[in-house]
């Protein structure tokens, strides 16, 4: 039972060759019940044969061929199928991720255990290499799928689960929860970016920066006020004694393209006008809402804005 | 000579309509026929809430980022389309079928326990008061028709939506576990004496089976709900992972009800199919044996595949291999009834009726469904189209190309037994060109959707590519079926206004209920034909040429 | 009957199976297993059992038509149960007395749905029971034999699966 | 050593168990007059047993792999009886006891006890095996711990297959007595095998799903050597050794089952040909249409 894993076909390879198998299979099967169906009809219709047909009652050789027929192919798409679960699914005994995913209504969260990075909601790996996934739920059950990246696993609150990432060209790859989780499943969208080495090297090391400062004003302000208004009851940032982890981690947020699950483009804009009425953005969301005033709103967009 | 078999009188005459007048006497019959069109009535009624429920998720999806409803009630909106066209549109229906043919087809004069019959009826009926009662009492349920915890549990949906699902269905399971008990009862015990085991027509039979599935896997739902609703009510732990309780449990307990319950919903569609194709091709159904023994298989098959709900919930490999090999197993006794479907209308004498019309159109969409539910037994397929729109895909064409096509062609083959009229043919073909084309564009184009990474239950999704168009078709499709159904409706209110013309058989069928008046009278049979094969009134009518003796 | 027999007993079957499948596959450490009273469940388990003989003997009285006889056997086992249905009582007090009840975790949460799943079907035996031991004081010999051997078959199935309850609350955590 | 060299590695494969198979064979054909039909199933029987006590499968019960013994007891409970009852001509039970059983008049009592002692054969023989095995290699099979060596280490395997075989026997009896017309009736015996088959389901489920916490608590390294054929962590061997009692062990019951229901919808009883003139009537009394009289629908 020894299975290799090559790299020149990834899951998702396997995966549509298995489905395109199935395909030609199943529209040959297919396309043979309706041929027969209509020829019936247009042969044995009532109009052209209206005598009563000969009573008989079926034939026992035809029945068992068809049976034995269907039990072979049946027998080849097992094989199959046992074959490449075997190849997309080898988890080994004592797995070590690469990168440790956990699921949270409705956002996700991501941890390098190798460098220690934890991010939200933007996840990068590498190119080329193939990345073991840890997946975990922190409420209820959630579902990891990104389509071109191959199959997906669900995130069961008190199971932990592994699979398989890999990407073979760089580029954006768009995936989504797909288990219902609750008001905001929809918005619950993943953008996976697949880099090459090195740019993935330069990015981790950015985000182990420390936390940004800055001397302006409105900045320091901001700072203040997320303290002060309980931000910090939910949001962690590193390097300071903030490390809740209820809602994202804050620590690099400006470097982040997108936020909210992928939902919006993370500018000045978007960024106050979720934290003026996050229901009103994303409804159902548990961030509350905190009715600040424009002044204090400037304020934390400025703070938040330059966690780079 | 006579060569019918006198019936004894009842030796107690139990309440009904006929007994005495007035509407309200409905409330208190028990006799079989009345119940089953009360059954037939409720089907309706919730297809209709159903279906406007349907109407609204896809104008909702019509196109991106639509807001015509919030998400919230979106969710609740999906949850009790799924949990009413199954429990309280394709049960009540079937088993309303079966209340109300199975005496007759085995000439019987009632079901075995009428007043449990009645009871059964009424708590299927409390149950979807109790369901619908929750938009009055804070909002419906809104975790899925399948409500997996914890998402389903208290801290994560405080409405009290999910307790009325919960009891509802309790209580609709109770209904169906009744209804179960005494169809195998009637079957046993009350058939005429000439009748044996293996002379059942074919529905009967599948009822029969049907019958069996029932009782085996509602209490594993029941059991489930109890549990639920302990934890909800009562605090206790069992499916709360933070307090040792397990997640997955209530996934185990719910399709290993789940799974059967496909096919609880499948058979007597099977079974009606079994019943119309050989009608209306002149000829006795290809096979008798292999689609009664299938049956057998795919339902004792049917509790051994469960997990392959659960391929993604991250089993190991070994367990997944398995439960892959039992899934595409009960592929082949299914793929045998449609081969011997189709092997019934080879050298036939087709009679193109409305019944027909809808039992190719269920052998084609049913291949389908079957087709893409073998799709789903391949794991790594599975792996990457389940709970996506190509599974949403799926369950509709099983549901709704095999379980609601089925109905169709038994409510038009049954209509002028039940009610002495006809429905039109014109409107028939209406509503099934109006329907099968509409279903085919809404669901079709969703094996699409899935495959480019459309997933379940989302209230709307962002412009990618493809998406729009394809959701919009889809959309218009579903609006095709809208006006099919409304076509229907009309059908059927028109021909109720009508005289009762039919005579007692008039498709020239061979079971026992076409030989007793349409409508029948309160006491079905005065009298019993013989039955010596299992088709008694074809022996009846060709003296000459009688079906082999099996008694 | 039988077949309402059959199919309450694929419930039962559930909630074995989640009791076990609490007991056997979650790490989570077993509180109600250490604070229950065997021997003495025990006994009242063997009341149950012997409840299931005396009702297997009234029923002979009664179709060899000794009516005394079927009296006081009838009485016995209704007895019998009512003596089971107190030790449960006792045992759920006791353990309320220790603080564990159903919202406690979720030993507690399968022990006493379990338990009081099987506590109301013994109820209901009771019931059906006494009502057949009532009608008997009338006119007797119109309670059909088919009421009796359904509820006869009903109290032995109670009993059957008290065992196995017995079994994987009491007994197995013991092993 | 791989898994291929292991099982072609002569010295795995037993002589004197192929001889002795080889004369009870002989021995079948010289003294017993059978249908080829039947002569095939006894071989496939012999067969089966070879391949659970002589082959080198039977050998890897020595590296602790419990799907072994699963895979053992489905041939010896479930398959190789039923061969056997096949195979073997009626007129052998003729004076037997058990043949004096006639189950198609229902006596229930009895039926009951062929199927209890199927069941605990089930049960007892696979924790009792389970239970060998851990003491041998003293590990815990299925949460089945026996300390090593132990006094149930020296109960012969072989007793005890010949005890599940001789259970496997009287289970199937009911079903396949070889005087067809004192078998179970086919619903009956469809409901008698679906029964079995819910009990094998429940064991199957119970060792396959407890195969999680098993491997928690177990050190993997130490299991890589010790099954060194076949390197199944105990997770996975445990997983299948519930698998293969529940999906194989419930499919022969379904197709069993499928059998008897194919043989019984065709089959006419004849009972009733006493009354042939019912056929020749040739007039049909047409019923005149008689409406309900009160509203309906």
């Amino acid at each position: 039972m020894t299975l290799t894993f090559s790299l020149e076909t990834t899951n998702v390879e396997l995966i549509n060759n298995l489905f395109i198998y199935f395909l030609v299979v199943a529209a040959i099967i297919f396309f043979l019940v309706v041929f027969y169906i209509f020829y019936y009809l247009y042969k044995y219709n009532s109009e052209k044969r209206p005598d009563l047909p000969e009573q008989r009652e079926g034939s026992v050789k035809v029945e068992i061929f068809l049976t034995s027929l269907a039990t072979t192919i049946t027998a080849v798409f097992v094989y199959l199928t046992i074959s490449t679960m075997g190849k997309v699914q080898n988890i080994p005994e004592n797995p070590e991720p690469f990168l440790q995913i956990t699921g949270h209504q409705w956002w996700w969260e991501a941890k390098y255990p190798n460098s220690g990075v934890t991010t939200a909601n933007q996840i990068h790996i590498p190119v080329g290499k193939k990345v073991l996934l840890q997946l975990n739920s922190a409420d209820v059950i959630h579902s990891w799928w990104v389509p071109e990246l191959g199959r997906k696993m669900d995130m069961i609150p008190g199971n932990t689960n592994y699979m398989w990432l890999y990407a073979d060209k760089e580029g954006e790859y768009l995936g989504t929860c797909s288990e219902f989780c609750g008001q905001a499943h929809a918005r619950m969208r993943i953008r996976v970016t697949a880099q090459n080495p090195k740019d993935f090297e330069a990015w981790q090391t950015q985000q182990l920066k420390p936390v940004a400062t800055s001397e302006n004003s409105n900045f320091i302000e901001g700072k203040r006020l997320f303290e002060q208004k309980t931000c910090t009851n939910c949001h962690a940032i590193n390097g300071t004694p903030y490390q809740a982890n209820i809602g994202p981690n804050l620590t690099h947020f400006a470097s982040r393209k997108r936020f909210l699950a992928d939902m919006k483009i993370n500018n000045k804009e978007n960024l106050k006008e979720w934290l003026e009425d996050p229901q009103k953005v994303k409804s159902g969301a548990h961030m509350p809402n905190f009715i600040f005033s424009k002044k204090e709103l400037n304020a934390l967009v400025t703070y938040i804005h330059n966690l780079k | 000579m006579s060569l019918y078999i006198k019936m004894p009188e009842e030796n107690e005459p139990l309440p009904s309509l006929k007994r005495a007048r007035g509407k309200l006497l409905w409330i208190s019959s028990v006799d079989h026929k009345q119940l089953g069109i009360m059954y037939l009535w409720l089907a309706l009624f919730f297809f209709i809430i159903g279906g406007l429920q349907a109407m609204i998720i896809r104008a909702q999806l019509s196109w991106p980022e639509n807001h015509l409803v919030s998400p919230e009630m979106y969710s609740q909106i999906f949850t009790m389309h799924g949990t009413t066209m199954i429990f309280l549109v394709l049960m009540p229906a079937l088993i309303g079928l079966g209340t109300y043919l199975i005496p007759l087809m085995i000439g019987a004069n009632d079901m075995a326990f009428p007043r449990l019959n009645a009871f059964s009826f009424w708590m299927t009926c409390m149950g979807g008061v109790l369901l619908y009662f929750s938009f009055l009492a804070g909002g419906g349920p809104k975790a899925g028709w399948f409500n997996y915890p914890p998402l389903s549990e208290m801290n994560y949906t405080s409405t009290a939506g999910v307790d009325y699902y919960l009891v509802g269905l309790i209580l609709t399971g109770i209904g169906s576990i009744g209804a179960a008990l005494n169809f195998v009862t009637t079957v046993l015990c009350m058939r005429s004496p000439e009748m044996k085991l293996n002379m059942l027509p074919l529905f009967v039979w599948m009822m029969f089976v049907n019958a069996f599935l029932m009782l085996a896997a509602f209490p594993l739902l029941n059991s489930g709900l109890f549990l639920n609703l302990l934890d909800r009510q009562f605090d206790a732990h069992f499916f709360i992972p933070s307090s040792g309780g397990s997640a997955l449990l209530w996934q185990h307990f719910f399709w290993a009800f789940g799974h059967p319950e496909v096919y609880i919903l499948a058979l007597p569609a099977f079974g009606i199919i079994s019943e119309v194709i050989p009608v209306f091709s002149r000829r006795p159904i290809f096979g008798y044996k292999f689609v009664a023994a299938s049956t057998v298989a795919i339902a004792l098959l049917s509790y051994s595949v469960w997990a392959h709900h659960m391929f993604t919930v991250g089993l190991s490999n070994a367990v997944n291999s398995f439960f892959a090999i039992s899934s595409m197993l009960i592929g082949i006794p299914t793929g045998l009834k449609v081969i011997n479907w189709i092997g019934t209308m080879y050298k036939g004498s087709i009679r193109l009726t409305i019944p027909m019309f809808f039992a190719i159109a269920f052998l084609i969409d049913f291949t389908l469904g079957g087709l893409s539910g073998i799709s789903f037994a391949i794991v790594p397929i599975d792996w990457q189209l389940t709970d996506t729109y190509y599974l949403v895909a799926h369950i509709h064409y099983v549901f709704l190309g095999g379980s609601l096509f089925g109905i169709f062609a038994g409510i038009y083959y049954w209509f002028p037994k039940i009610s002495g009229r006809k429905l039109s043919k014109r409107l028939g073909k209406w509503h099934f060109w109006l329907f099968v084309i509409g279903f085919n564009l809404t669901f079709f184009l969703q094996h699409i959707l899935g495959m480019i990474g459309m997933p379940r239950r989302i209230y709307t999704y962002p412009d990618l590519p493809y998406w729009k168009v394809l959701n919009l078709f889809s959309s218009i499709g579903a609006f095709f079926m809208f006006t099919g159904m409304a076509v229907f409706f009309w059908n059927i209110y028109t021909t109720l206004k009508k005289p009762r013309t039919v005579t007692s058989n008039p498709w020239n069928a061979w079971t026992l209920e076409w030989a007793v008046p349409s409508p029948p009278n309160l006491k079905n049979f005065v009298e019993i034909p013989p039955v010596h094969s299992r088709r008694p009134l074809w022996d009846l009518d060709h003296p000459d040429k009688p079906d082999k003796r099996l008694n | 009957m039988l077949l309402l027999i059959a199919s309450e007993a694929f419930f039962f079957m559930a909630l074995i199976i989640a009791y076990v499948y609490y007991r056997n596959f979650t790490n989570a450490t077993d509180t109600v297993a250490k604070n229950l009273d065997v021997v003495k469940t025990g006994i009242f388990t063997l009341f149950l059992i012997a409840s299931s003989f005396t009702l297997i003997f009234s029923k002979k009285a009664l179709l060899n038509e000794k009516y005394v006889l079927y009296k006081i056997l009838m009485a016995t086992t209704i007895l019998f149960g009512i003596v089971f249905i107190i030790g449960q009582v006792n045992e759920y007090m006791g353990l309320y007395k220790k603080q564990i009840t159903l919202s406690q975790d979720i030993f507690g949460s399968s022990f006493f749905t379990l338990t009081g799943f099987h506590g109301l079907h013994v109820i209901l035996g009771i019931i059906a029971l006494s009502i057949l031991f009532g009608i008997s004081f009338g006119k007797l010999k119109i309670v059909s034999i088919s009421a009796i051997q359904g509820v006869d078959i009903y109290w032995h199935f109670v009993d059957v699966v008290w065992l196995f309850v017995f079994y994987f609350v009491y007994i197995n955590p013991l092993l | 050593m791989n898994v291929l060299n292991y099982f072609l590695d002569a010295s795995h494969w037993s002589l004197p168990w192929l001889i002795g198979l080889g004369l009870v064979f002989i021995g079948y054909l010289l003294l017993l007059r059978t249908a080829i039909l039947q002569k095939v199933s006894f071989f496939s029987a012999l067969l089966f047993i070879y391949i659970t006590i002589g082959s080198p499968v039977s050998q890897l019960n020595n590296f602790g792999l419990h799907s072994v013994i699963m895979l053992q007891q489905f041939f010896i409970l479930m398959l190789v009886p039923v061969l056997i009852l096949k195979s073997l001509p009626s007129e052998l039970f003729k004076e037997t006891r058990l043949a004096s059983f006639n189950f198609s008049k229902n006596p229930s009592y009895a039926i009951v006890a062929f199927w209890i002692i199927g069941a605990i054969a089930m049960w007892g023989g696979h924790l009792l095996s389970a239970a060998i095995l851990s003491s041998k290699t003293g590990v815990a099979i299925c949460g089945i711990v026996v300390s090593k060596g132990s006094w149930i280490t020296h109960i012969p395997g072989i007793l005890i297959m010949g005890l599940v075989l001789w259970a496997g026997l009287i289970f199937s009896f009911p079903i396949f007595h070889p005087d067809s017309s004192k078998r179970l009736a086919p619903v009956a015996s469809v409901i008698y095998l679906f029964t079995a088959c819910l009990s094998c389901s429940l064991l199957g489920l119970y060792v396959a799903f407890s195969a999680s916490a098993a491997s928690a608590a177990e050190a993997v390294p130490f299991f890589t050597t010790l099954r060194n054929p076949i390197p199944l962590s105990v997770r996975t061997d445990q997983e299948i050794a519930g698998m293969i009692m529940w999906v194989p062990g419930c499919i022969f019951y379904v197709v069993l089952s499928m059998g008897i229901l194919l043989r019984w919808y065709n089959d006419p009883i004849t009972e009733t040909e006493k009354n042939p003139e019912t056929i020749k009537t040739s007039t049909i009394p047409k019923k005149t249409i008689q409406y309900g009289n009160t509203e309906q629908i």
